[in-house]
């Protein structure tokens, strides 16, 4: 491919990346449902996770697979951020449950999910 | 007012970061042959060839390389389902009443019984195959939850045993630390986690050592999770509808 | 040697793994295997520090693979010191929450003294690890581990904070993830003797950002200021032992992450001013709102937060003595703060609001536990001759000696207000004219034995400070000089 | 183990055995006390020696305890009315629920004065001031009256001076690399310029604290007030002391080496003056014994620290020999008031009265103590007066010599409310019950009581030690002793001379009593107090026409426009503020979750935008 | 002992006089100016059938020790004097201290408040307090005085005084007259006559300090009363007068300074109290203050 489609590529993809982790942050701190925080949150993961693996591409790079018919002349992708990647995304998972099961025993007490009305602890 | 504070402060922080990340650069070329760095990711990918003969390095890194990180990622979806089940414990926990959104048509509950074998296999097969072809683990753990996940959508009375779910996430993991723990006995260089069986040839099933053996264990530990997951959550009834 | 330090992190999940199997033989076992595994843990601690002490730091490497390729183990005296510390507190806090589960069915029980363990492998595994994404993991470990224990008590609004806890800790990670990235995408290691030994390739730019990310990200788990919404919450409504547990051993491991990112990672010229200035503000901040508290052990948690920030302050000092005055409180704090949690625990055991004025007299009722608590708090406002005093007088002799008059003054006119609060609560417990309707609560066997190791180690220390001087010492040097952590871990060779 | 260390060692254990053997058994707990107090005391007198010294190490520090003649001269007020108080307080507490306790912080108290007097450096040296701070401390709450006004107030202004003083030490170690008393001292001059004013003020600071100087001395009417007053003996006896022991320390030391040392000098020596006068007008408005002692211990604390201050030999010597006096005089009289409460269950003039025919030996003591507290010959109080007068006018600080004539004329006052408010006026049958004291508590306050006119009588008996002592911290003299200089004992010749006087005072003395006693004894009878020539009529059994109640009023209204005004009042405001402050402060933890959040984004913007300023 | 009885009789007859002359400015006739002995005689023949405790007892006996002890330690006449008779009168010259004389003058009226308090009668009490508080009152212009004169010469010593003006010529009165005002103004209240004899009101009906004593009692406190005039006297002189070669010139001077009090009482009202602390710490303490800034100036 040429270069020159990858100049604005650049931008787009690490943009975009940073423009999810900035939307799921926002949604963690204003919006007002716990679920939408949770929500938020998780979206922030991916946004990282997104940038993460972005971060592991080479140019003109291939899967770092050694299956049948690979050529070693071509230039593999980087596998670390992909394994990383694969981590953080079960972390999140269960960070994620975590929080939902949270959610659950809040709607429980609380019998509500607005979360400014959950503030018995305070100063 | 609260939202402008906030955005204000996100512009701040997105401009920064997204300004780091692109003078770093899309596709870091400074990394392809840098003798300065020596990244690790050259000699990963020359040793998962020579050394492991894993096709997949991925996988290899996932399982050897960093295979201490694996252990504890398995640890903290292990420790999600028991903060599960502890945040949502309840005096009285009856099996089996849970919230039913829609009760499922025929076709949903022929057609899931159907799938599941197909699902379970397939995520059998990945798991199996995950140091040769993309996947692994992880992956074929997810897609057998999902199997069954589909059971208990579509059979409301569908129900796995706790006791079970336990038994199989425990052994999984016992052999996940055991076989690392073995690496110190036979491993010929005595530390954790060490690849002490043949590595085989590249591309054939029985290689890669220690790989697929913990590969499988990690596919049935997060099968076994997930589902208990999924379970314990669904069993999970609000007091408004009940 | 004895053992590896990979057994810290290998035989507590093994076990882990290992309970629930147990459980549905005998359902006891629950209760005791995690304290045989962390006894195991601190006999394996104290012959490795011993050995280390002697000849050198240990480097484990994991799955055959030198570094900076495979993830290693550091276990020198500074690490080992920490981690000796921690599973000792582990280990208190499991012998004190013993039978205090008693009350609770299985399931409850089983989970509880799962995760606890789980809480001090992981804290154990961010001091060991010599790999930041590693760490990150670990990190992850102690954060699901605790939101869980936070929320263990159903009915309390411990939902509540083990939300925000959850919120903040997951922005944490997020934070933490980008730092990662930084660092890795211009010097494609993880590993951290690697990223020390090529740090001066890096652009500074990326430096700063990722040592800001990281700072923040890791200030969160440390409970410094701005970042520590969560800690007052989470300490007040867990479970006594499990307030306990985080002041002991979870700030300890994210404190020693911060430490070690800015003494041995980073080279930036102003990071020590930073940790100096951040800890300052904490230290006031948390002080100034403890004063104020009704609850008596939100007036806990903001007490130990000022502590980590003053631990942070000596850390910030940045000399050899600083570093020594920051473990010597840390290793007070670890020791005072606990029995506090613990005895504080017992006072409010009746009293539903668990406020101070509900401890009116109660001295008469419970003796035994005031007196501990009163030894306690004399002990961390650091009154002579209790093992408070050396740590404080450590720092003061640090930070007088790099000249910081002014800061010497603040933490004295900080300390005074620690004062204050402490004596009040003291005053209230045994001099106050005993209210009616207040019942207290006969601490336990194992709770008597727990309080009682404790106040002896505080009186230890404090009559004999050379018990400890030596470990103290050696781990202060050992995180002091950068060069040899590079050279022990790059030419680790596998043993 | 050397003597010191096992001195003190005895004095910790002894405590803790104590306390154990309270709880088992009172009597246990009282012989246990007794040994805890008189046998490590025994020990000290005995075995130790001036030029004893031992070294422990700890923490990479060398603690170095011994004993100076300076401190030798104060350890025998320490041990001396600790004896007498341990003997004391035995039959004082009996009977109360907090013994126990009573007993550990005493002994500890005692151990730890003695601990500060022998230690040569500034680490062991503040060790042994905390411990005695808060064995005090708990003293002072152990009755549980107002214990978070007093108690906390009494900690927190002992904490600020504890303080200071560690900042010192620690700065002084920064600067010469020793904790060493002597180093410190020696080397002073080494320091840079700033830290010469700095340290003598912060040490200043602290030991003004503990001897109650002026601005600083709102704890010490609570505090004497509130602890048992077998205790309380102590801390105005000797534990204030201790912050004079310090004072004469750095006077000597410190100041004399700064080149503008004698503004210190005079602004110190202003501030006791006003202490002395100010404390002695508060405490003739006092209508409670305990109060009234307690601000006139101020008051006489005030005169030590004059005498400190102005630091000429024969000030000094005043100054020290004051000292002693003050313990033995001040701690009689806390014992007498201990002794009324203990029998009449309270000490307030207006309740109780006629108390002379009940309590005789009490009411000995006490008109001893305070004919030697008013400074009246031929009691000891009187000499150190003379001699601070006289330093004071060799000095030319002739307003301070106004003053403190003001303040022992105006002591008059309160000494007589002290006397007539127990002891005199009309006997009331509510009384009648009282009894005298028991054994246990009369012999120690005659003993203090006696030990006055002793050393009214033979002042050199005590000149030689502080002559020792004073010649140990570089007093250098003329005549062979530091009193040579005195008009008291240079003009009238020699010490010897004063003596006839005071014999004749005491033989005319004498003679007139027997003369009236004789002449109007013979064929006379004691009527009751009810049977006065008021006016013709004779009151009433049930009348009470003793004068009590605002006794000194016409003075006061005198001197009304003074007492509007009170530091106390001051401090107060600035505490309820800082209590707001800290109020408003801790506003930031709003419940809400996602608000910790924004502020960790916040901080992340923040050090985001000021990296530069951060990371230059 | 000569000293004694002479101050006795001059303290005595200086009594009388003043009553004689009292009465004639309030023009009475008056009782004849020897009343004073005759009752101090019947008062000494009286036998009294009460008394109210030890502390009664030994009131007097502490007032008597002050009077006398001041009265020995007070020089009469100078030192070494011509006359034939002077060796009666120096029995502890040698130890004439000013701040010693101050404390042991204050010693009996604490005594004899002492022995007031004993008897319970309110009075005794009111009165000893009045008493007291106008002393601190008058003492600090009298201090002030004294001070003043102790910066000028450097001494305590009062027989140093008086060789001073003896070697000088010139009394203390004309070289620092502030002094010597302040100290006659203290003077005024340490007489206790009118303004300033609210301590023992003589109006009221047997009220004061005195009151509940009759008989040895009154006698012992009268005598020393008289004698403690006379020290006082004589103290003025010896300070401010370049004390007296024999006594007929002691006996002019003191009759003259002894004027002043009585003449200025006469003729004025009595004070409250807090009216005559308040008196003292005005003027007289503002000419204390010259006093001593004029011994610090010259």
């Amino acid at each position: 491919m040429d270069s020159t489609y990858f100049q604005y590529l650049d931008y787009a993809i690490y943009g975009s990346a940073v423009l999810v982790i900035l939307i799921g942050l926002y949604a963690a701190l204003v919006k007002k449902s716990l679920l939408k925080i949770v929500l938020g949150l998780s979206i922030m993961e991916a946004g990282v996770n997104l940038l993460f693996v972005a971060l592991g591409y080479l140019k003109g790079g291939t899967a770092p697979i050694f299956s049948d018919g690979y050529d070693p002349s071509q230039v593999m992708v980087d596998p670390v951020p992909q394994a990383l990647v694969l981590t953080a995304i079960v972390i999140g998972f269960g960070v994620t449950a975590v929080a939902l099961s949270l959610v659950i025993r809040l709607w429980r007490h609380h019998h509500t999910l607005y979360i400014d009305e959950i503030k018995n602890l305070k100063w | 007012m609260k939202k402008v504070l906030v955005i204000l402060l996100l512009a701040v922080v997105g401009f920064y970061i997204s300004e780091t990340f692109f003078d770093i650069g899309f596709g870091n070329s400074h990394f392809v042959n840098n003798e300065v760095i020596k990244p690790v990711k050259d000699t990963y990918l020359q040793q998962t060839v020579q050394e492991l003969k894993v096709a997949n390095t991925v996988t290899s890194i996932v399982v050897n390389f960093r295979g201490f990180d694996t252990l504890g990622e398995v640890t903290v979806l292990f420790l999600s389902v028991t903060a599960l089940g502890s945040i949502l414990y309840k005096r009285r926990h009856h099996v089996g009443d849970r919230s039913v959104l829609f009760s499922a048509s025929s076709i949903v509950t022929a057609g899931s019984k159907l799938l599941f074998p197909a699902i379970v296999l397939l995520g059998t097969y990945v798991f199996i195959h995950g140091h040769l072809s993309p996947g692994g683990g992880f992956q074929g753990g997810v897609i057998i939850a999902t199997g069954f996940l589909l059971m208990l959508l579509a059979y409301e009375n569908y129900s796995v045993s706790h006791t079970n779910l336990a038994i199989v996430e425990s052994l999984a993991g016992v052999t996940f630390a055991g076989v690392g723990l073995l690496g110190f006995v036979y491993g010929e260089q005595g530390t954790f986690l060490e690849n002490f069986l043949p590595s085989g040839v590249l591309n054939d099933l029985f290689s890669g050592g220690v790989i697929p053996i913990i590969y499988i264990a990690v596919g049935f530990k997060v099968a076994a999770e997930l589902t208990g997951v999924i379970y314990t959550v669904l069993n999970e009834k609000g007091e408004q509808n009940g | 040697m004895v053992g590896t330090p990979v057994l810290f992190i290998a035989i507590p999940l093994l076990a882990a793994f290992l309970i629930p199997l147990f459980g549905m033989v005998w359902k006891e076992s629950v209760r005791i295997v995690p304290g045989l595994v962390l006894t195991y843990l601190l006999i394996l601690a104290v012959n490795l520090l011993n050995y280390v002490t002697v000849n050198g730091p240990i480097v484990e490497t994991i799955a055959g693979w030198a570094p900076p390729f495979g993830i290693n183990l550091v276990f020198n005296a500074f690490s080992g010191f920490l981690v000796t510390l921690m599973v000792f507190m582990g280990l208190m806090v499991w012998l004190y929450s013993y039978r205090f589960k008693s009350n609770v069915e299985y399931e409850p029980a089983r989970k509880y003294f799962l995760l606890l363990m789980m809480l001090v492998t992981g804290s154990v595994g961010i001091v060991l690890t010599g790999d930041i994404f590693n760490m990150f993991v670990f990190i992850e470990i102690v954060g699901i581990s605790g939101y869980a224990l936070t929320a263990f008590y159903t009915g309390r609004d411990s939902a509540e904070a083990s939300f925000k806890y959850l919120m903040m800790g997951s922005i944490a990670s997020v934070l933490l993830l980008l730092a990662i990235m930084i660092i890795y995408s211009q010097l494609g290691t993880l590993n951290m003797a690697d990223i020390a030994s090529k740090m001066h390739l890096m652009d500074p730019k990326y430096k700063i950002a990722s040592f800001i990310l990281f700072v923040v990200a890791l200030g969160i788990e440390a409970e410094i200021f701005p970042l520590n919404g969560w800690a007052p919450d989470a300490y007040s409504e867990a479970p006594g032992p499990v307030g306990a547990a985080f002041s002991g051993i979870v700030v300890k491991g994210a404190v020693y992450a911060l430490i070690r990112f800015t003494y041995t990672i980073f080279d930036l010229s102003g990071s020590f001013h930073l940790i100096l200035i951040i800890g300052l503000i904490t230290l006031v901040v948390a002080e100034v709102a403890a004063i104020r508290q009704e609850k008596l052990k939100r007036m806990l948690a903001f007490s130990s937060i000022g502590q980590m920030g003053l631990v942070l302050v000596a850390f910030g000092i940045g000399t050899k003595e600083g570093v020594f005055a920051a473990l010597f409180i840390m290793l007070n704090h670890a020791i005072i703060k606990p029995l506090l949690f613990f005895t504080g625990s017992y006072l409010v055991y009746h009293s539903k609001k668990k406020k101070i004025s509900d401890l009116d007299g109660i001295g008469k009722l419970a003796p035994f536990t005031s007196v501990l608590f009163a030894l306690g708090a004399f002990a961390i406002v650091g009154l002579p001759p209790f093992a408070g005093f050396w740590g404080k007088l450590s720092f003061l002799v640090a930070a007088a000696n790099s000249d910081m008059i002014l800061i010497i003054a603040l933490i004295l006119v900080v300390s005074v207000i620690e004062i204050v609060y402490y004596m009040r609560v003291v005053n209230r417990i045994f001099f106050f004219k005993r209210s009616s309707s207040l019942l207290a609560r006969r601490p336990t066997p194992n709770a008597y034995i727990v309080m009682t190791v404790l106040g002896l180690a505080i009186l230890l220390i404090g009559f004999y400070p050379d018990s400890v001087f030596g470990y103290l010492h050696n781990a202060a040097n050992s995180l002091f000089d950068k060069s040899q952590y590079i050279h022990s871990v790059l030419t680790a060779t596998i043993q | 183990m050397d003597m010191l260390t096992l001195i003190l060692v005895i004095f910790l254990g002894g405590a803790i055995v104590t306390w154990i053997g309270n709880k088992l058994n009172p009597v246990i707990g009282d012989l246990l006390f007794l040994a805890a107090v008189i046998v490590p005391s025994g020990m000290f007198f005995t075995g130790v020696g001036v030029d004893s010294t031992t070294t422990i190490n700890a923490l990479g520090l060398t603690l170095t305890w011994g004993l100076s003649p300076l401190s030798y001269l104060f350890s025998l007020v320490v041990v001396g009315l600790g004896i007498l108080l341990a003997i004391y307080s035995v039959p004082f507490m009996k009977g109360n629920e907090r013994t126990g306790a009573f007993y550990f912080n005493f002994i500890l108290s005692i151990g730890s004065m003695l601990g500060i007097l022998v230690s040569k450096d500034w680490v062991s040296f503040f060790i042994f001031w905390e411990i005695m701070t808060w064995s005090s401390y708990l003293m002072v709450i152990i009755n549980g009256k107002d214990v978070q006004k007093v108690g906390i107030k009494y900690f927190v202004f002992s904490a600020i001076g504890a303080y200071a003083m560690l900042m010192a030490m620690v700065v002084m170690n920064s600067q010469l690399g020793s904790f060493m008393l002597a180093d410190t001292f020696n080397n002073f001059q080494h320091m840079s310029a700033g830290y010469q004013i700095l340290i003598p003020l912060l040490l200043l600071l602290a030991f003004g604290v503990k001897s109650a100087l002026m601005p600083l001395h709102v704890w010490a009417p609570g505090a004497y007030s509130n602890a048992p007053m077998a205790f309380t003996s102590v801390f105005s006896g000797a534990l204030s002391k201790m912050g004079i022991y310090g004072m004469v320390l750095v006077m000597i030391t410190m100041v004399n080496q700064l080149p503008n040392g004698s503004i210190i000098r005079d602004v110190v020596a202003w501030l006791g003056g006003f202490t002395a006068a100010a404390a002695t007008l508060w405490a003739i408005t006092q209508d409670d014994g305990k109060k009234l002692l307690a601000w006139s211990s101020v008051g006489q604390m005030g005169y030590i620290v004059v005498g400190v201050a102005i630091g000429t030999p024969l000030a000094m010597l005043a100054a020290l020999f004051l000292v002693v006096v003050h313990a033995m005089f001040k701690g009689s009289l806390f014992m007498v008031v201990g002794a009324i409460e203990k029998q009449t269950g309270t000490t307030d003039f207006r309740e109780v009265n006629g108390l002379i025919r009940k309590m005789p030996w009490t009411f000995i003591s006490a008109l001893l103590s305070i004919i030697a507290l008013a400074g009246i010959p031929p009691l000891a109080g009187f000499v150190s007066k003379w001699m601070l007068y006289e330093a004071l006018i060799q000095n030319n600080n002739y307003i301070l010599v106004i003053l403190l004539f003001f303040a022992s004329t105006a002591g008059f006052l309160y000494s007589y409310k002290f006397l007539h408010g127990y002891f005199l006026g009309q006997e009331e049958p509510e009384w009648d019950h009282v009894k005298e004291a028991p054994i246990g508590m009369i012999v120690p306050m005659l003993l203090l009581a006696l030990g006055t006119f002793v050393l009214g009588t033979y002042p050199q008996l005590l000149f030689k030690p502080i002559d020792a002592a004073l010649q140990y911290v570089g007093y250098t003299t003329t005549g062979g002793s530091l009193w040579a200089d005195s008009v008291l004992f240079s003009q009238w010749g020699d010490v010897v001379m004063l003596q006839p006087i005071l014999y004749a005072i005491i033989a005319v003395f004498v003679f007139f009593v027997i003369f009236l006693w004789f002449k109007g004894k013979k064929n006379t009878r004691y009527v009751s107090t009810k049977d006065i020539s008021t006016s013709g009529e004779i009151p009433k059994e049930w009348e009470n026409l003793t004068f009590k109640v605002n006794f000194f009023q016409p003075f006061e209204r005198a001197i009304e426009p003074f007492l509007k005004r009170q530091i106390d009042k001051y401090y107060t405001a600035f505490g309820n503020g800082l209590e707001a402050l800290f109020e408003f402060s801790r506003r930031v933890y709003t419940g809400n979750g996602q608000t910790y959040a924004i502020y960790a984004v916040l901080f992340l913007a923040l050090l985001l935008l000021f990296k530069s300023n951060l990371f230059g | 002992m000569a000293t004694f009885i002479l101050a006795f009789v001059v303290g005595m007859t200086y009594g009388g006089l003043v009553r004689k002359i009292t009465a004639r400015v309030h023009n009475r006739i008056g009782p004849p100016f020897y009343q004073n002995f005759i009752d101090a005689f019947k008062l000494y023949s009286k036998t009294s059938a009460i008394h109210h405790g030890a502390m009664h007892f030994m009131g007097p006996a502490f007032l008597m020790v002050s009077s006398i002890v001041s009265l020995m330690i007070v020089p009469v006449l100078i030192p070494g004097g011509d006359s034939w008779y002077n060796s009666w009168f120096n029995n502890m010259n040698a130890g004439g201290d000013l701040v010693f004389l101050i404390y042991i003058m204050v010693f009996g009226s604490l005594g004899l408040a002492l022995g007031a308090g004993q008897t319970g009668n309110p009075n005794s009490s009111i009165g000893v307090t009045r008493g007291l508080s106008q002393m601190v009152g008058f003492e600090i212009p009298w201090v002030m005085a004294l001070v003043a004169l102790m910066i000028s010469y450097k001494t305590t010593s009062i027989v140093d005084f008086i060789n001073i003006q003896q070697e000088t010529g010139k009394w203390l009165m004309f070289e620092n007259p502030f002094a010597f005002i302040a100290a006659v103004l203290a003077m005024l209240g340490m007489f206790r006559y009118s303004p300033f004899d609210i301590v023992g009101a003589p109006s009221e009906l047997a009220s004061g300090p005195v009151s509940e004593n009759g008989g040895k009692f009154l006698f012992t406190m009268m005598s020393s009363g008289s004698v403690f005039s006379f020290v006082k006297l004589t103290l003025f002189v010896d300070l401010f007068m370049g004390g007296a070669e024999n006594l007929v010139i002691l006996v002019i001077k003191t009759f003259a300074l002894y004027m002043i009090p009585v003449l200025y009482g006469i003729v004025s009202p009595r004070y409250r109290t807090e009216q005559a602390v308040r008196f003292f710490w005005g003027w007289p303490t503002f000419i204390g203050l010259l006093a001593i800034l004029y011994a610090v100036i010259f």
